[in-house]
């Protein structure tokens, strides 16, 4: 099988996980008490008016008939219309959801650019200081809550220190009239890094610290193959078993645990962007589930999952991309 | 430092060789009274224990404190504004305080919060909250997980398949996302925060009771079972289950963690336990409004998270340790 | 006589564990002439693996080689000399750590190991693992270092060696894993390849093909090879000289056809007796009685005794240290006079026979006058087999 | 003891026990929902595909009450998926499994569950095959907990009893499998599959784990136990050298397939089927004055996915037969052979035709028709067309083989002793005394046993 045919293979086993997300955010949406439509007319509304709204939204219909017409909207891209907003769903996703992902990625790039040398070092000295040490930060990052790394840190650094704001983030790619103390494009991207730090070490500690442990571990059972020990015995140095040979195979668990910890990071950044008010897809649902949006509270979680699966075939690919068993293995 | 000694895992089988290679090492150490033995020698587990048992033994006592003794001890102790003065002196004689009228033995210690009520004393009631829902999230995952995994792996096929994708489902939606989501269609209270975090917690127990039960099956004792004409009840009850035990009982004490984990950012963000009943992250969360004015007032509870779940990352990975099959002296 | 290529003197070599010292290799002397095929060959627990790994300085933690003296073409590869403390520190011939690396292992020492699947790594191309080590051990750029990959992999006869250069392990059998881990070996054109039990994870057709290869390869290059193995029937196949190792000490040293013709040890005897054999129908099988002791704590004396039908009350005591009780062509009692011509037909001749055993007069420790010894091996059918590693537990 | 022991079946000394005719067992490679299912490039983007390995085809063969019936062949030959198939450990794909005259493929699950008292398996690795988590007393129970032999008490006294049987000591009986060796647990083993007085015992490789010299312990104590309790074996190993120490009968499998089966003298001195001999070639005997191998086979095992047709072990064998078409001298024609299996491996470079004839030929390329088809050939070759060339070499000699064509079958003369002798190879076409090719019966062989109806085996 082909690298691309692995792909497309991969892509269509998730189909049936995206319908299955649907059909739970579509349950529980259902379930939440209250009614919508007095949220939007007030307590005493005209009957008229409600049986226009209910029209409107196809409330009068039963679930099952709301579900099909829902999955086929989804299908054509259609994710309804925010009852609260009254914008379409996807106008509000497509707002927010860049803002997450900048925070995402970026958490993601620290955790991993930390996490390879520190979990590397930590296998090949195992046992001595360096390693202790690696292993603590990973201990106290797995058991720390995120919010409360966002709330300390805005405290030491944004209102002591004052090195960093303490809200809001501003978007590389926008535009310089729009951001407040920045006229050209460079001064824009700053002020984006400036704004990203702390959130970013925020989010990124968890994965930083899983990270860790997984490569130190892998690593160390990677040290003792067999085919080290061949490259030992042809002279190979150290360095270069460290590098090359034991660093590769390392690499596959280490794959799996960072798809796997995107569901966590995408529940992580609700958390964040509370803390450091960022207006990003975790505030969106928040405030879909306060309001009792329930089209948006679909829609958003709903790209949350396809965020989370996009993801993992992603990894998945890479894990297929390095491991030629895999591909290559049922032929 | 304590992290020492824990590494034992991957001394090789040395001074071996040939197709017998180290009878009697690998799968050696088995049974309860070895565990225990092992825990007991590793240092870093011992400290987990330690923690975990102080704060289970302060969980307990607030419980106490909370259902039978109506906040009585710690008001005792502790002065709390809003607490009523005629059940302080009720049961002051009994304890023999001093003080006559609410003032309790200790200053406070970590200051109070924004309405005057003495923050150790929230935290030490913070516990009872947090364990709570660790260990029936935990235990809801676990029942879950367990079930759905065994039924998964020994079954296979198609309805492994079903229940495979069901559970892959539930983990792409983000734990906290999910949990939210349900809370809001049945309700914000404790009760329904903790079945929530026990079904986010059913996928992981599900991939480890699979993947356990689908390689056990493999294993020659299960074929040597069947082949004896042994029952596959039997066979689940008597082999599976237990060969399965150690790994589970690691992750559970791991899960633990994390599910006081998810309830504090549930509750930060106003959908675990409601005010009055204090939460650790219901704490945080009001402590937002003072960071410039009072820092302080936001470490504390952030540190007992902290130092609960470091207790059971520990204590796990001592478990892990001490339960490794591979270990080899 | 010509020096040996390699030369291993009272090599000794322990693993310090929590439960105590492991002596899995206790102080064994054998040499490696050129182009010879040497067997070390044992039961599990031996230590024959332990030795190999010595030789090229290779043991990992916890295991360490604290005494002997190895040499190989003039250098030194492990020596120990009194420090001023009077503690042995390395002494000043031995190679370094570097040297070792960059001008031993490879290049003048090669090694195959046992599980051609673990071998290879599984992420790199089968040719660019062969390629890296040659350039590495051989003054060659890559390009000419590949095409050395693709010759050597026909020649192992590996089919279509081009395309096959660019597959990854997990796409090549068993068999072919292990003729590329030879073309490994023989491509970095050393003078010595220590073959650690190569062919035991193999089908016997396969073994076959591969001795064949092995023996073929080996009279076109002239490599010289230590052969370990657990196969008595492998070594009589390939080896020219054997050594047998018994709990981490080797207790007979003969050139091939002696020591199947004109076998000493007990422990050589009652191996070669315990085994079914595939040219005729035995009846009876002879097996050894017990278990293997552990290595941890060896018996005391010869270390055979507590399995040997011809112990005596000596054996105890006495700890025998090998000593020659033949020269090669001297035909003994016991020994048929069939062996003494095949031995004239060896090319060498001078090679000494040495057994660690006391029952033979080189010892001289009263062997004949002593008690005979109420051992495992004198007792009844189920006797002994009770009386094994179990005992650790209680 | 013995007593209670002595056998309960209704099987006379000699009688066949186990009848197995015409088994197959395939395996799906890809199971569950969407197992199978491939993406491909046209419409409509998803296929099914699934493959099955054919990991035992059409096999036939009887034990006899009281014999040792060794099974030989090399790894993924199918001889343990054989072995547990006849257990119905796994379900068999088609044919049928007699046991005491009862077809254990039509029995149900409960039904197949209480007949396993009287069959029981040992397994290859003692280390795996016993439950690391119980102490060796309950393992030794545990069969006779589940066929509800006797009570608590009379279950430990003969699991003691069992114990000292296979030369463990009874004290034993409160110990964890870890603190035993590899050869004690196989005795641990053999015990627990004595515990419920079976008839027939499968061994799976039984002391391929061990030491040598433990080696031969367990098997001396297993040839004891079949003497005092009349059991029958069915034994599988690699090893030949094993094999001819311990069983009565034996049978070679290559591929899935039975292709030799005879009594054990018969087998050894009177290899007939040439992987037999092959096999037999190339164990190195422990002796170093014994001459060198002959021939050494070449190449692999083809996949069992999509194995040759015809006699499956044709693409190694060295004795091909020449299809009637051609007429050339034998060695010629081995030289053809040999030739276009080098093609095949693709195990030379040169396209040089004058130098691929000197090395494959002697340098005279043979003439008729074969000598066009070669020439043809290595006009491909000189142009790099392999494809061509090897197409055209297989279809033109391996492909029109009798050995392609047809499956072989044959029974011939018996050597040594009156047993009888089944050699899957058509070089036996013109001397065998019997075809097995029409299955089922045939009474033309002579056999101790005068009721002896059924036929060995045969396809």
């Amino acid at each position: 099988m082909s690298l691309l045919r692995y792909s497309a293979w991969r892509v269509t086993q998730a189909l049936p996980v995206l319908v299955g997300i649907i059909a739970i955010t579509f349950f529980l949406a259902n379930q939440i008490p209250g009614d919508p439509v007095e949220i939007m007319l007030g307590p005493t509304p005209a009957q008229e008016q409600v049986e226009a709204i209910q029209a409107k939204y196809g409330l009068d219909r039963p679930a099952h008939e709301r579900f099909i017409t829902y999955l086929t909207g989804v299908a054509t891209g259609d994710l309804g219309t925010s009852i609260y907003y009254d914008r379409p769903v996807l106008e509000m996703i497509i707002l927010r959801l860049p803002v997450t992902l900048v925070l995402m990625l970026s958490a993601f790039a620290f955790a991993i650019i930390t996490a390879i040398p520190l979990g590397v070092i930590s296998a090949k000295r195992r046992n001595e200081p360096a390693d202790h040490v690696s292993r603590i930060v990973s201990l106290i990052g797995v058991s720390t809550p995120s919010f409360w790394i966002g709330l300390v840190l805005i405290i030491v650094f944004a209102f002591h220190l004052g090195w960093f704001p303490a809200r809001g983030l501003v978007l590389p790619w926008a535009d310089p009239a729009d951001v407040r103390g920045a006229a050209t494009r460079f001064e824009v991207l700053r002020q984006a890094a400036h704004h990203l730090f702390l959130p970013m070490i925020a989010l990124g500690t968890l994965q930083m610290a899983q990270i860790t442990r997984i490569e130190r571990s892998s690593m160390v059972d990677s040290l003792q193959g067999e085919y080290v020990k061949l490259a030992r015995a042809y002279g190979v140095p150290e360095s270069t078993i460290v590098r090359k040979h034991a660093f590769q195979v390392a690499q596959l668990p280490v794959i799996t645990i960072v798809g796997l910890g995107l569901s966590t990071a995408l529940g992580g950044a609700v958390l964040t962007e509370t803390v450091f008010e960022i207006q990003g897809m975790g505030r969106l649902i928040i405030t879909a589930i306060n309001n009792q949006d329930y089209e948006l509270i679909m829609g958003t979680t709903f790209m949350f999952g396809v965020a989370y699966v996009v993801g993992v075939i992603i990894t998945d690919i890479a894990y297929a991309y390095l491991d030629p068993r895999v591909t290559y293995g049922d032929e | 430092m304590a992290l020492g000694n824990t590494d034992t895992d991957d001394v090789p089988a040395e001074g071996a060789d040939g197709p017998d290679e180290g009878a009697g090492e690998v799968e050696a150490r088995v049974g309860m009274r070895y565990t225990l033995a092992q825990v007991k020698r590793d240092t870093t587990a011992r400290i987990g224990i330690y923690i975990v048992g102080f704060i289970t033994a302060v969980a307990l006592f607030a419980s106490i404190d909370y259902y039978i003794l109506d906040y009585a001890i710690a008001e005792a102790i502790l002065y709390d504004p809003e607490s009523d003065p005629d059940t302080v002196r009720r049961l002051l004689p009994p304890f023999g305080m001093e003080n006559q009228f609410g003032q309790g033995v200790l200053e406070h210690p970590l200051g109070t919060d924004h309405r005057g009520r003495d923050i150790f004393t929230r935290l030490l009631y913070g516990t009872r909250v947090a364990m709570t829902v660790g260990f029936m999230a935990t235990t809801i995952g676990l029942v879950g997980g367990t079930l759905i995994g065994a039924v998964s792996g020994y079954y296979g096929g198609w309805i492994d398949d079903v229940l495979q994708r069901a559970t892959e489902t539930v983990y792409a939606i983000p734990f906290l996302v999910l949990v939210i989501a349900f809370m809001t269609a049945f309700g914000r209270d404790l009760r329904f925060a903790m079945i929530g975090v026990g079904i986010t917690a059913i996928p992981v127990f599900n991939r480890l009771i699979r993947s356990r039960v689908v390689s056990i099956r493999e294993e020659d004792y299960i074929e040597a079972a069947r082949a004896a004409g042994v029952k596959d009840r039997n066979i689940i009850l008597r082999h599976i289950i237990p060969n399965s035990f150690a790994p589970v009982l690691v992750q559970a004490t791991l899960q633990v963690g994390v599910s006081i984990l998810i309830v504090a950012g549930l509750s930060f963000l106003g959908f675990g336990a409601q005010p009055p009943t204090p939460s650790w992250g219901q704490m945080l969360s009001v402590s937002r409004g003072y960071m410039l004015p009072a820092p302080t007032f936001s470490v504390w509870p952030g540190l007992a998270i902290l130092i609960t779940v470091v207790g059971f990352n520990i204590l796990g990975d001592g478990l892990q340790d001490a339960l490794d099959p591979r270990i080899n002296n | 006589m010509t020096e040996p290529l390699l030369s291993v003197e009272n090599l000794k070599t322990q693993f310090f564990t929590e439960d105590g010292t492991v002596r899995a290799v206790d102080g064994i002397s054998f040499d490696v002439h050129e182009g010879e095929i040497v067997g070390l060959v044992g039961e599990s627990g031996a230590g024959k693996s332990v030795a190999t790994s010595s030789i090229l300085r290779l043991v990992e933690s916890p295991g360490e080689v604290v005494d002997g003296e190895i040499t190989f073409k003039g250098e030194t590869l492990f020596g120990l000399e009194e420090g001023p403390d009077g503690e042995p520190q390395p002494s000043e011939e031995m190679l370094s750590e570097e040297e070792m690396r960059d001008d031993i292992r490879g290049n003048e020492i090669a090694i195959i190991f046992q599980d051609p699947m673990e071998s290879l790594n599984p992420v790199f191309t089968v040719g660019g693992q062969l390629r890296e080590f040659i350039e590495l051990n051989r003054d060659l750029s890559t390009k000419e270092a590949e095409q050395e990959a693709i010759d050597m992999l026909r020649e192992v006869g590996i089919p279509d060696p081009e395309n096959r250069y660019d597959e990854y392990p997990h796409q090549f059998s068993g068999g072919m894993r292990q003729r590329v881990l030879i073309a490994m070996a023989l491509a970095c054109q050393p003078d010595l390849i220590i073959a650690d039990e190569p062919t035991t994870a193999l089908d016997v057709t396969v073994e076959g093909q591969i001795l064949e290869l092995v023996e073929e390869l080996q009279e076109k290059y002239g490599t010289a090879f230590i052969w370990v193995t657990h196969d008595m029937s492998v070594v009589a196949e390939i080896c020219d000289r054997v050594n047998v190792m018994y709990l981490g000490e080797i207790i007979e040293q003969a050139d091939v056809d002696d020591l199947f013709y004109d076998t000493k040890h007990p422990y050589t005897q009652a191996l070669l007796d315990s085994m079914p054999r595939p040219d005729e129908t035995v009846e009876e099988l002879n097996p050894i009685k017990g278990v293997m002791p552990e290595a941890i704590n060896p018996p005391s004396g010869c270390r055979f005794h507590s399995r040997c039908p011809e112990a005596r009350e000596v054996c105890t005591r006495v700890h025998p240290e090998p000593r020659t009780v033949a020269e090669g062509a001297v035909a003994d009692a016991d020994a048929p006079t069939e062996a003494a011509v095949a031995d004239a037909a060896t090319d060498d001749g001078e090679r000494p026979h040495t057994v660690a055993c006391v029952k033979y007069d080189a010892f001289d420790v009263g062997y004949d006058s002593s008690e005979p010894l109420e051992t495992e091996a004198t007792g009844g059918f189920s006797a002994g087999l009770t009386d094994t590693g179990g005992e650790a537990d209680d | 003891m013995t007593d209670e022991l002595a056998s309960a079946g209704d099987v006379a000394e000699g009688e066949p026990l186990v009848e197995v005719r015409n088994l197959k067992k395939y395996f799906d490679n890809d199971s569950g929902l969407l197992g199978g299912v491939d993406v491909s490039t046209e419409f409509p983007f998803v296929e099914r595909s699934p493959t099955h390995v054919q990991a035992v085809e059409d096999v036939s063969f009887d034990i006899k009450k009281g014999e040792t019936l060794g099974l030989v062949g090399e790894s993924g030959c199918g001889k343990s998926t054989l072995a547990r198939t006849v257990l119905q450990l796994l379900e068999s794909t088609d044919g049928d499994i007699y046991f005491k005259g009862e077809d254990l493929t039509e029995l149900s699950g409960e039904e197949l569950r209480t007949k396993r008292k009287d069959m029981q398996m040992i397994f290859q690795d003692p280390q795996s095959s016993l439950d690391p988590r119980m102490k060796v007393g309950p393992i030794v129970e545990e069969p006779m907990k589940a066929h509800d032999m006797l009570d608590e008490e009379g279950r430990e006294e003969r699991a003691k009893e069992l114990l000292e049987k296979v030369g463990l000591d009874p004290q034993h009986y409160n110990r964890y499998p870890h603190a035993f060796s590899g050869g004690q647990r196989q005795r641990v083993n053999l015990a627990r599959a004595l515990s419920v007085n079976p008839d027939f015992i499968v061994c799976d490789e039984p002391v391929s784990a061990l030491d040598v010299s433990i080696q031969a312990q367990v098997l001396n104590t297993m040839r004891d136990l079949q003497e005092e309790f009349d059991l029958t074996y069915l034994f599988i190993a690699h090893d030949l050298s094993v094999i001819r120490h311990i069983s009565d009968r034996v049978a070679v499998m290559y591929l899935g397939q039975m292709v030799e089966l005879a009594d054990k003298e018969e087998l050894f001195e009177n290899p007939s089927h040439p992987y037999t001999q092959a096999l037999l070639d190339a164990i190195p005997a422990p002796d170093p004055r014994a001459g060198g191998r002959t021939a050494v086979l070449k190449g692999d095992v083809p996949s069992p996915v999509d194995p040759p047709s015809g006699c499956r072990f044709r693409t190694r064998c060295p004795s091909l037969i020449q299809p009637e078409e051609y007429d050339v001298d034998d060695a010629t024609w081995r030289d053809l052979v040999e030739f276009q299996r080098a093609v095949k491996r693709r195990a030379f470079e040169t396209t040089n035709r004058e130098e691929l004839r000197r090395r494959y030929f002697d340098g005279d390329e043979p003439g008729g028709e074969a000598g066009d088809v070669l020439s043809e050939a290595l006009g491909h070759i000189s142009q790099e067309e392999w494809d061509e060339a090897e197409t055209l070499l297989t279809e033109s000699f391996a492909e029109q083989s009798v050995c392609a064509t047809e499956e072989p079958a044959y029974e011939i003369d018996s050597q040594y002793g009156d047993g009888r002798h089944y050699a899957a190879c058509h070089l036996h076409q013109g001397i065998a005394t019997a075809s097995g090719s029409d299955a089922g019966v045939n009474e033309g062989v002579t056999s101790d046993t005068v009721a002896d109806e059924t036929a060995e085996p045969a396809d």
